[in-house]
């Protein structure tokens, strides 16, 4: 079957993308398909470089980043959320002229559209949020 | 940041090409938008930048080609509200290219 | 077609559940997550007496020291994966 | 874009507090510019959103019924509100900022069960 994953909160405040990880991996372990994983709202912050957690404290971007890698993800941070709270790559942050970029590599900045593209494309939609 | 200038005064464009200051916009400053796009503004043309700016009076944000459509449609006619109309007007894409020479922000919702 | 329906927040959030609720149907399921499995205590579950299938996701429920909730079925992430798959859609409250 | 899904997208927060409103807004009219059928369901407080005269400019934030009053012009048209809602707010449909369809609290799982997508925010 077809995922797309919505993660509408931002990790360490709130559990949600931790399950959406444990999900994320779940489902990839039983063979479906992971279209997408669409962060929005608060979940931007799911995709900054930026995050720096204590050693014995997992790394939720980091996470995410080797879960993509691994499997050739396509993990996407809606720009117009992402801008509004600091979340920006290279090119946005020139475009709003910022001193510097923070999105991780492994993501992308794309519009509300890749998250309704992903629906159509998907068997199942499942949202965290929080 | 890149600038226009009309009639000696320099005006401020976000770096994709919007105006930055809504209140500064005038007919020749939407002209002078228009002319970096190599559109010539016509009669046709200005009434649809009319509804444009309307639009955004009322709704607050600049609208994606569909409900440009409609809003079109609903003030010009059927016939000005086909996309292919407003195509031939303001070529390529034209809610992002009409709202760049109307003065108003990039749309958000657009394809 | 059965709905499945997650719900993260606990008891202090009532309206989260009683939204939840009034839009259940007789067939669907609903899988307590994150501060969700709150609800499984003997305590609140009465609420629940006009669910037919009720599911903790089994981590929740572990991390969070809730041992004694002998009355509701734990499901693990696999399973919470299942359970996407047995429904027709999934409907996130939260 | 050829496929058609239902969407449904369900409200639950008052305006302005936090972001939930606009964002969801935002989502139906991507759905809409991608040509996919959509209803929006407020739920609980979400009922807030549409009592009329909002003045968020006393608060710095951009006019949630302006985003409302565009909905029509995205031929997004099925907003439903289940009455009980209405009464727990002591609100009629007449104070309300755009036309909405009233539903009643048993109609709520068929109303689930006919969509494909269900976002909530």
């Amino acid at each position: 079957m077809i995922f797309t994953l919505i993660v509408q909160a931002s990790p360490y405040q709130h559990q949600a993308p931790e399950t959406a990880l444990r999900f994320a991996k779940a489902l990839l372990r039983q063979g479906h398909t992971l279209h997408r994983i669409f962060f929005y709202r608060d979940g931007v912050h799911n995709g900054s470089a930026l995050v720096s957690s204590p050693r014995d404290e997992q790394n939720l971007p980091e996470q995410w980043q080797a879960l993509a890698e691994e499997h050739d993800l396509d993990i996407v941070v809606c720009i117009a959320a992402a801008i509004r709270r600091g979340v920006l790559d290279a090119t946005e942050a020139k475009r709003y002229e910022r001193r510097g970029d923070n999105l991780h590599s492994a993501f992308e900045l794309s519009g509300l559209g890749q998250l309704v593209e992903a629906s159509l494309a998907s068997d199942r939609v499942i949202t965290f949020g929080g | 940041m890149p600038y226009i200038e009309v009639q000696g005064v320099l005006h401020e464009l976000d770096s994709d090409g919007y105006l930055v200051d809504a209140a500064a916009w005038t007919l020749d400053v939407a002209q002078a938008i228009a002319t970096q796009e190599s559109i010539t503004l016509t009669p046709e043309h200005y009434e649809v930048l009319d509804v444009l700016r309307q639009f955004y009076q009322v709704y607050e944000h600049s609208p994606a080609m569909r409900p440009l459509c409609k809003a079109v449609s609903l003030a010009l006619g059927p016939d000005k509200g086909k996309s292919i109309y407003l195509m031939q007007l303001f070529p390529g894409s034209p809610a992002k290219r009409a709202a760049r020479i109307a003065g108003l922000p990039r749309p958000d919702n657009c394809l | 077609m059965p709905t499945l329906h997650t719900l993260n927040r606990g008891p202090s959030h009532a309206s989260c559940l009683e939204e939840c609720l009034s839009t259940m149907a007789n067939d669907d399921t609903l899988l307590l997550i994150e501060d969700g499995v709150y609800w499984a205590l003997p305590s609140h579950i009465s609420v629940l007496n006009d669910v037919s299938h009720i599911r903790a996701l089994k981590a929740d429920v572990l991390a969070r020291g809730l041992h004694q909730l002998s009355g509701t079925e734990l499901v693990d992430d696999d399973g919470f994966v299942g359970l996407c798959t047995q429904h027709d859609r999934v409907v996130s409250w939260f | 874009m050829s496929i058609n899904k239902r969407f449904l997208l369900i409200s639950r927060s008052a305006p302005y507090g936090t972001s939930a409103a606009r964002e969801m807004l935002d989502i139906a009219l991507t759905c809409s510019v991608f040509e996919q059928p959509v209803t929006l369901l407020l739920l609980g407080d979400a009922v807030l959103q549409l009592i009329r005269d909002h003045r968020p400019d006393e608060v710095s934030q951009k006019n949630l019924n302006a985003l409302q009053a565009s909905l029509a012009m995205y031929d997004i048209d099925r907003i439903l509100i289940p009455e009980t809602a209405l009464q727990k707010h002591g609100l009629s449909t007449d104070q309300l900022s755009i036309p909405i369809e009233l539903i009643n609290a048993e109609q709520l799982p068929a109303l689930i069960a006919e969509h494909d997508i269900v976002i909530t925010i």
